[in-house]
């Protein structure tokens, strides 16, 4: 197991090596940063200075080195917009996101998986169709409609709820809700097929045959073995999920990161891109770790490897 | 020879045996919903099961005996049901009965174990797990370690070395053989009357097939428990059953006991069973092989079923009815209008 | 927004700290807060300050959050159009290039410093500052020197002749020199220390600022307000929905499309305020953008194509103003009222169409930005509408915000492109940018960059004022542009808020406000 | 011994729900064709032009209901654009963008799915590494990020969101050539002397293509509302060209003054999203008519 | 007799087993562990084995299926076991192989037609139309019909598939066919039908088959010799009667032991080994039967014996070939009851009527029409 993980590890270096390479090329797409990052009617001398000081002189390769020894430092430079440390102005809004991201996460958990289990259950039943044209209207809907929708509804209409921002349980409620809409409907769908197929093998005969309540069954013997490739599914939307971020933390007034990034992104605020870029996917891959031990734990096939 | 017909030969035969009957079934129709429309895979079977003795239900893929044994455990597919007939055990009627009435019977007076040991075990628990969960299922009030205790205790039943370790270990980790014998152990540990052996051997090696099915001998001589026994190979029958029931396409075409059976294989399909066998004790110069192959579910022929492929057919074998069960001799009945062969092909009978 | 930052990067950040900041946000999320209290004001607005301190940008969500904290010199007050004092008692011209300013006495800032003569000097000096306010270095450059003279007077020596003495010394700040000293401009901005009427209680980045009463007040404070929370809510619509809802006091920059729905509630009135911000589509005559925009009959059949008064009455719902034919608003000095703009008439733009050799019609492009600016898109796409009537084909390429300043800033908007201007409240300000030399005009004409150098060194407001008029009639007889509109801000106001008074620049002071 | 009966059913009762059952079955494939008439022809379907504005008949509602006027069918938007036209003229744009975006992705990723999967080695894990790489940035900031810099044209829009959805066809592909290539028939051709070449397209690539034309129709999907979501962040399709997305992007805007704006065309992507899901079942079902399974 | 079609001198095929790097510690799976054999012409070789015994390794190695480990294979008196993809592209069309399983074994994708005409595309064999020809040939060789090369294989029993599957291996007129376990997914009806045809076409177009398979019943049938393997070597081989007879391995016997015979008046005694085979990852030392062998003494865990003859062409690996160990060899001869054998043979009878009637309306037709 210690094994296992270890070489999980290991196998994330190469990721973890062009992260920041992938980075640094992001700006350099944009041309030269010189340009953007001083005033237009900055002097030949301050442009020379600038790039001294940046190492932007120094050949292309011993940029990126820099640039990556930085990155794993946690230094992006300093904000253009904001004239702070980028790493810090992402920090401090991590706490906010990662908020957002876990009660958006619980709820597609919550209301997703269940509903797949009980479509896969009722195969091809009423209860089955009507789950999975939920699950699709919901996907079909851009989150930033439904969230604008949901405040017109909840807050404006309703007074439910408030329209944005950060504070109490009830602010996070919408945009949870908003973020998980995409992903319900896939870890319903996942869970349902995943279902279908556990429910089709022998073991769950053997269960049966063994005399026991279709609900342990189901509930215990299948959605156990169908929560692996699950886990996974949830995994890899850890990415989709920080791409829905920065469309609701805007719409919902969120003081999160991903509305520093697109704010960063229109002010031409590379080191903050370059930052957020950074801490996404390092998250990414911490969680896709936590994913990877968590199906080890979950099958015993690969823990005694 | 004269010809007792009856539709529902096993009814006559429990009145007369009945004490002696720990299953019968009777008229069993099992029916899937399929694009082409009901289809029967178990049409009209009339078997029925003695206490202490093994019964073996033999034929090819697609002739309905999985869906027999399943249809007597009422663990169908979704999109089966048993649509017509009985099936009574120790005086119960067990179509129709609810589910949570059925699920008593499961697992703690009918057990069944299945072909693929590979994944007849969920990968994700130990196997102990698995059998506790067996003996608690009918037993609530046993305590976990008392389960746990029995669980061993069955693993040591079935030859399993080394069981106090082994019942904390998963599928995965046991070869083959090993898996099949937890199966039975958990198949048993609840004292069953009938066992419902689904082709328990097939995908094991010659050698552990014939550690498996020694050891099946003796728990039956042990527990008196009676095993319906699913199974392709007739060496497998001859060697394991005091009964065999010959089943194709959904119906049974000829039944009695093992030694009736095999002096006197009456139908042409039992017969071609036998000269499509290769022996290992003999060297053959040709197969008698049977011609064309099973017609699909949807696409049944009328009259006896094997007519197309039989080579004793004739008009009257096309015909609805053609494949009444007669009584050939004491117990031994056979669903042809052509048996025996001699007397109806008189001139190449030599 | 590109702005120097000549410092060196803060390298002491480590990763450490990152992985600890890491589990410490994942760990300790705060998910209950205070509810509002009712002496609280509560204002949204589009954005989050950079800083706190005022003079860190221009952008004006920054200043009027870190105004109520910093004060300026001087204040435009909207109310009565005139600059009122503030820090300076009052000012007088020793001459034409020199200010005596007499400091206002007994003020202390929140932190015990003083309020003197030093305080400004310090704080005119951090203003000059280029590295430091590379955002005022237009306006720092009128400025030569500072000298104390004693402890309330300061004296400026200015750089050139400059008409607009109150629009300068509106924009200076002052902050304590001692805490300056110490903390430096990053730091002061997160934590400011100032003289105004409140001061910061917290900051959530990205969420709220928090300010409550600052009891050492010198002036007479806002009633009613004890805390002001200040709240960034980006989303135009959600903003508006959270002022009907309730949650905001003041909603700062609300789209006309919210409008008939505040309207329409009791609890909320909507306030429109003609902006500073005008709106034209700039044509450029530069040679590196070859085309039929060159053609002064071609700008002008244009202009004649544009129904102005409908996208002002349509898509504005008639809030908003229209321009004159010229750049200048009718209260400015330099606007002449015997200027009329082009009137709609598609036959007339067609004919002049025809005479600069295009019957056939003709293609062009048209650059625009998408978010930048209230209804961009949409004005973008109508007006394209209506060229296309007359047989004008639009090539449209919009722009995502940031990639329209750099475009813009380089001069790379092309043939013609949707802009606004929202310049501090005198011509030279908004005339500068049209002088060849300016590193982002479009406009390459000799006779209008004399034009605008004399406006910007005359004293006399009878010259001056004929100066602009002159350059107000080139503009227009040349077509150097479409003139669109002023643009009204639309602000959502509580009920119970008294004296709200936002300026045409969307800056607003908490003065004289009240809560009930 | 008959114990169940079988009820006698109404012909007439089953005749009614099974024409009701095919007309049903049917109407996927009508929206379809609808569909791809208003891809191919919208200039013949649509009743006005999607571009003809008129500020003064903006935001009205449908023809339909009080205020609206006759011939707006679904109403008019802020520029007074007919709704309906520009939804019809919306298809084309919106439908070749996302198609050729899937394409984009799906040939990428196909290609280099089938390379790793079929070679193994250090070509598999570098592809897998690219994956992995690929996956870990968020997508939706990437193409945001890539869009602001180059500029939202449809070549480039497209590009970009292909690029962006490679992965997964290349993760798709390459578990299923993996627990393809080990069959005996790929074997089979093998012993009969097919090379790499053959061996990969003709015989893998074949026996896979089901699987991922399910998956780009359901990608195809996601793109609608990738487009969409770049509108709302104004980084969609230039204007005036309607798409769906950006419609919804636009008249989400003004909710408070007319719901029709956005809320047709939001109802056409869903729509369109149901419909192109349910093509995805049947072409599976179509495709693979013995290897049924959901 | 000529020189023998194939030659196999002692290959081995290890793989490393999926083992960690960390510790460093590689181990081996050995899975074909010094195998030898010859294929004389028209022959039929049987290797039989328990599953995991390294059989069908053996038979891809001697196809160069696989890359093997050391040893060395000879095709038609050349040395094929470093051919470049060139010269094997040349012999691989003179051996050929039909897979165990008819489903996994054709393209699910490809119409029967194209299947078959696949391997001529590739050999350039013929134009559009001979090659169609060709299919069609082959079709009828196998017992298909020529309207079977328009559909798809899943449209096909299993019976049917593995025909197309011997068809295709036909194709390229090969001399050497590996059948790999061609009937045991198969019902025991369609199996006797296949084996039938094997044998048919063995006759007819003089094959040598390499014939793999763990059912001892069916190789009886098949074989002319047999090698029998055990953990990726073989312990004994013998032509097919004297091993049938006279078996002299242990493990052999134990095999044959454990084949139940369709005879209920037959109960063998079982020599029943004791538990599982064990895995190639770490096989046994010494003889690898050694604990599972009744008959094991100290040697055997130490000394792995070698492959010795032990006359009548016989080669065994047991250190006790020579001694006579005590054992209940399995009853030859019959073991079908008389009525059975009488029944069948009106049967066999009744098929050769239906068979002369057949030919005669066939010969009917072509002079009538």
């Amino acid at each position: 197991m210690l094994k296992y993980v270890i070489r999980r590890l290991i196998s994330t270096i190469p990721t973890l090596i062009a992260v920041p390479i992938i980075c640094f090329l992001l700006t350099r797409l944009s041309g030269d940063p010189t340009e953007l990052m001083l005033p237009m009617d900055a002097s030949d001398e301050a442009r020379t200075a600038f790039r001294a000081l940046h190492g932007l002189d120094k050949p292309i390769w011993e940029q990126l080195l820099l640039f990556c020894e930085n990155a794993f430092r946690g230094d992006f430079g300093m904000s253009l917009r904001f004239g702070e440390p980028a790493s810090t102005l992402v920090l401090e809004r991590l706490a906010a996101t990662t908020e957002l991201a876990v009660a958006s996460l619980g709820f597609a958990v919550l209301l997703g998986i269940p509903f797949g289990v009980i479509a896969a259950q009722r195969r091809n039943s009423l209860v089955d169709r009507a789950i999975r044209n939920a699950v699709a209207v919901s996907q079909a809907i851009p989150s930033f409609y439904l969230g604008i929708l949901m405040i017109m509804v909840f807050a404006v209409g309703l007074g439910w709820l408030p329209t944005g921002g950060r504070g109490e349980v009830s602010n996070l409620v919408l945009p949870a809700l908003t973020l998980a809409s995409g992903l319900v409907p896939l870890i319903a769908r996942v869970t349902r097929s995943c279902m279908l197929d556990e429910l089709r093998r022998d073991y769950v005969r053997t269960a049966r045959a063994k005399g026991l309540k279709e609900y342990i069954v189901v509930w215990k013997h299948s959605l156990r073995n169908a929560f692996i490739p699950v886990i996974t599914v949830i995994g890899l939307q850890i990415g989709a999920l920080m791409s829905g971020v920065v469309v609701t933390e805007t719409v919902f007034a969120w003081p999160g990161v991903g509305r520093l990034a697109i704010q960063a992104i229109y002010a031409r605020d590379f080191p903050v891109v370059q930052a957020v870029v950074f801490f996404f996917a390092i998250v990414f891959i911490v969680v896709n770790i936590l994913v990877d031990v968590v199906y080890a734990l979950m099958d015993p096939r690969v823990r005694y490897q | 020879m004269t010809q007792k017909s009856s539709p529902y030969f096993s009814e006559l035969r429990a009145d007369s045996v009945s004490h002696d009957v720990v299953l019968s079934i009777a008229g069993l129709r099992t029916t899937f919903r399929t694009d082409a429309g009901e289809v029967a895979a178990v049409d009209g079977v009339n078997i029925s099961l003695r206490r202490g003795k093994t019964l073996a239900i033999v034929g090819e893929s697609g002739c309905g005996k999985s869906m027999l044994s399943l249809s007597i455990m009422q663990l169908l597919p979704g999109n089966g049901r048993v649509s017509d007939g009985r099936i009574d055990f120790e005086g119960k009627m067990l179509v129709g009965v609810p589910e949570a009435e059925m699920q008593a019977i499961r697992g703690k007076r009918i057990a069944m174990i299945f072909q693929e040991p590979m994944t007849s075990l969920n990968p994700a628990f130990t196997i102990g797990n698995q059998i506790i969960e067996a003996i608690r299922a009918h037993d609530k009030d046993v305590t976990f370690s008392v389960a746990r205790e029995r669980a061993i205790k069955a693993l040591k039943r079935v030859g399993i070395p080394a069981a106090e370790r082994r019942v904390d270990e998963y599928p995965h980790q046991l070869s083959g053989g090993m898996r099949q014998r937890v199966m039975i152990a958990m198949a048993l540990v609840c004292e069953p009357e009938v066992l419902i052996a689904d082709e328990p051997t097939t995908a094991l090696d010659v050698t552990v097939q014939a550690q498996i099915l020694e050891l099946l001998k003796s728990l039956q001589n042990e527990t008196g428990m009676s095993i319906i026994l699913i199974t392709h190979d007739l060496g497998v029958v001859a060697e394991m059953a005091d009964d065999m029931a010959v089943m194709y396409a959904g119906r049974i075409v000829e039944t009695g006991s093992v030694s009736d059976v095999f002096d006197d294989p009456q139908h042409p399909y039992t017969l071609g069973l036998l000269g499509s066998t290769p022996k290992i004790s003999e060297d053959a110069k040709r197969l008698v092989a049977i011609k064309g192959s099973v017609p699909p579910l949807f696409r049944m022929p009328t009259g006896c079923r094997f007519h197309p492929r039989c080579d004793f057919c004739i008009a009257e074998c096309k015909i609805e009815g053609a494949s009444r069960m007669s009584e050939i001799s004491e117990g031994h009945f056979v669903a042809c209008i052509r048996a025996p062969v001699e007397e109806n092909c008189r001139e190449l009978a030599e | 927004m590109a702005k120097i930052k000549g410092r060196t990067s803060n390298r002491t950040r480590s990763l450490p700290l990152a992985a600890g900041l890491l589990l410490s946000s994942m760990l300790g999320m705060p998910l209950l807060s205070k509810p509002a209290e009712s002496a609280t004001l509560t204002i949204a607005q589009s954005y989050d300050p950079q800083s706190l301190w005022p003079n860190f940008s221009t952008s004006q969500e920054q200043m009027n959050v870190g105004n109520a904290i910093i004060e300026s010199l001087l204040w435009v007050d909207p109310a009565i159009d005139k600059a009122v004092p503030i820090l300076a008692e009052r000012y007088e011209m020793v001459d034409p290039t020199t200010i005596k300013l007499f400091v206002r006495k007994g003020v202390k800032f929140t932190n015990g410093e003083p309020l003197d003569a030093n305080a400004v000097v310090q704080s005119i000096k951090i203003f000059m500052d280029k590295a430091i306010t590379p955002a005022y270095a237009r306006d720092a450059a009128k400025i030569g020197s500072v000298e104390r003279v004693d402890d309330n007077t300061v004296l400026i020596k200015l750089s050139q002749k400059y008409p607009a003495i109150d629009l300068l010394l509106s924009q200076i700040y002052i902050v304590p020199p001692k805490y300056w000293a110490e903390v430096g401009p990053e730091k002061f901005g997160r934590e400011p220390v100032g003289t105004g009427p409140y001061k910061l209680k917290e900051w959530v980045r990205d969420d709220r600022v928090v300010m409550e009463r600052n009891p050492g007040f010198w002036g007479k404070a806002p009633k009613g307000i004890d805390r002001i929370v200040w709240k960034p809510v980006p989303d135009d619509t959600a903003r508006a929905a959270g002022l009907v809802a309730g949650e905001y006091d003041v909603a700062a920059n609300v789209p006309v499309a919210s409008a008939p729905q505040i309207k329409s509630r009791s609890t909320v009135s909507l306030l429109s305020v003609p902006s500073y911000r005008i709106f034209k589509i700039d044509f450029s005559n530069l040679d590196k953008d070859p085309g039929p925009q060159h053609n002064k009959l071609v700008r002008q059949a244009f202009n004649y194509a544009v129904d102005k008064d409908a996208i002002r009455e349509s898509l504005f719902s008639g809030i908003a103003t229209p321009l004159r034919g010229q750049i200048l608003r009718s209260n400015q000095l330099g606007f002449d009222p015997a200027i009329k703009d082009y009137p709609f008439d598609q036959k007339k733009a067609k004919e002049l169409l025809k005479q600069a050799g295009y019957p056939d019609g003709l293609d062009i492009t048209f650059k625009f930005s998408s978010g930048r600016y209230a209804q961009d898109k949409e004005v973008a796409e109508a007006v394209a509408g209506m060229l296309g009537e007359v047989g004008v084909r639009v090539k449209m390429v919009t722009l995502e915000a940031g990639e329209f300043l750099t475009q813009l800033n380089n001069r790379d908007l092309g043939a013609m492109a949707l802009r606004g201007s929202a310049p501090q409240d005198d011509p030279d300000a908004m005339l500068s940018s049209y002088l060849s030399t300016w590193r982002y005009s479009y406009i390459n004409d000799k006779n209008l960059d004399e034009l605008i150098k004399a406006g910007s060194q005359e004293l006399d407001q009878k010259k001056r004022d004929d100066i602009y008029k002159a350059a107000m009639k080139l503009m227009h007889d040349e077509a150097y542009m479409i003139y669109l509109y002023q643009a009204n801000d639309l602000y959502g106001v509580s009920k119970r808020v008294r004296n709200f008074v936002p300026r045409g620049d969307q800056r607003f002071a908490v003065y004289d406000m009240s809560v009930e | 011994m008959i114990l169940t009966s079988k009820s006698p059913t109404v012909p007439n009762g089953v005749n009614r729900r099974r024409i009701v059952k095919k007309l049903s079955a049917l109407l996927p494939f009508l929206a379809l064709a609808v569909l791809l008439l208003c891809t191919a022809f919208p200039e013949f379907l649509a009743p006005k032009d999607p571009y003809a504005q008129s500020l003064i008949r903006r935001l009205k509602p449908p023809s339909f209901l009080p205020g609206g006027i006759s011939g707006y069918i679904l109403g008019t938007d802020q520029l007074g654009r007919d709704i309906l036209s520009r939804i019809i003229f919306g298809a084309r744009v919106t439908i070749i963008t996302s198609v050729l975006a899937v394409c984009v992705a799906a040939v990428v990723g196909t290609t280099a799915g089938l390379v790793a999967g079929y070679f193994r080695g250090r070509v598999d894990s570098a592809v897998v590494r690219a994956i992995d790489v690929q996956l870990a940035f968020p997508v939706v900031l990437l193409v945001i990020a890539i869009v602001a810099v180059i500029g939202p044209s449809l070549s480039n829009l497209i590009i970009v969101m292909g690029l962006s959805a490679w992965p997964q066809f290349a993760r798709i592909t390459r578990g299923a050539v993996i627990s393809v290539r080990d069959l005996e028939y790929i074997e089979a051709a093998r012993s009969i002397g097919a090379g790499h070449m053959r061996i990969m397209f003709r015989h893998i690539l074949r026996n896979i293509l089901s699987s991922i034309i399910v998956y780009a129709t359901f990608e195809m999907a996601r793109m609608m509302l990738v487009e969409a979501t770049l509108s709302f962040l104004g980084l969609g399709v230039q204007p005036p060209t309607p798409t769906w997305g950006g419609m919804i992007s636009d008249g989400s805007k003004y909710l408070g003054l007319s719901w029709s704006v956005s809320f047709f065309p939001g109802l056409v992507i869903v729509l369109a999203v149901l419909l192109v899901n349910d093509l995805g079942d049947r072409l599976r079902d179509f495709m693979d008519p013995y290897l049924k399974n959901d | 007799m000529n020189a023998p079609l194939m030659e196999v001198i002692d290959i081995k095929k290890h793989f490393p087993a999926n083992s960690s790097f960390l510790s460093g510690e590689k181990s081996l799976v050995r899975a074909v562990d010094g195998v030898s054999f010859t294929i004389n012409r028209g022959e039929t070789l049987a290797l039989v084995g328990e599953s995991g015994c390294g059989k069908s390794t053996t038979a891809r190695l001697a196809l160069r299926l696989q890359n093997i480990t050391s040893g060395t294979i000879k095709f038609e008196g050349m040395d094929i076991t470093s051919s470049n993809a060139r010269a094997l592209h040349d012999v691989r069309r003179r051996m050929q192989i039909i897979f165990q399983d008819p489903f996994a074994s054709l393209n699910p994708r490809m119409k029967v037609g194209e299947i078959l005409e696949e391997p001529l595309v590739i050999y350039g064999v013929g134009d559009a139309s001979e090659r169609k020809a060709r299919v069609a040939a082959l079709m009828n060789q196998v017992g298909l019909a020529d309207y079977h090369a328009k559909r798809y294989p899943h449209e096909f029993s299993g019976g049917q598939r593995q025909r197309i599957g011997i068809a295709r291996a036909l194709a390229l007129n090969p001399s050497l066919i590996v059948c790999d376990e061609p009937v045991s997914a198969l019902d025991v009806s369609i199996q006797a039908q296949i084996t039938n045809l094997l044998k048919d076409l063995q006759s007819s177009l003089s094959l040598s088959y390499l014939f793999i398979s763990h059912d001892l019943s069916v190789v009886r049938y098949m074989a002319d010799r047999v090698a029998v393997m055990y953990l990726g070597r073989i312990v004994e081989t013998a032509p097919k009667e004297a091993l049938f007879a006279d078996p002299r391995h242990p493990y052999t016997r134990t095999l044959l032991a454990a084949v139940p015979q369709p005879d209920p008046r037959r109960k063998p005694d079982r020599l029943a080994p004791m538990g599982d085979p064990p895995s190639p990852i770490n096989p046994p030392s010494g003889c690898h039967f050694h604990p599972r062998c009744r008959f094991a003494t100290d040697r055997c865990r130490v000394e792995a014996p070698a492959l010795v003859p032990a006359g009548d062409g016989r080669l065994v690996a047991c250190h006790r070939a020579d001694e006579d160990l005590e054992w209940s060899p399995v009853s030859q001869g019959s073991d079908m009851s008389p009525a059975a054998a009488r029944r069948l043979s009106i049967c066999a009878k009744m098929r050769a009527q239906q068979e002369v009637a057949r030919q005669h309306e066939q010969n009917n037709e072509a002079t009538g029409g």
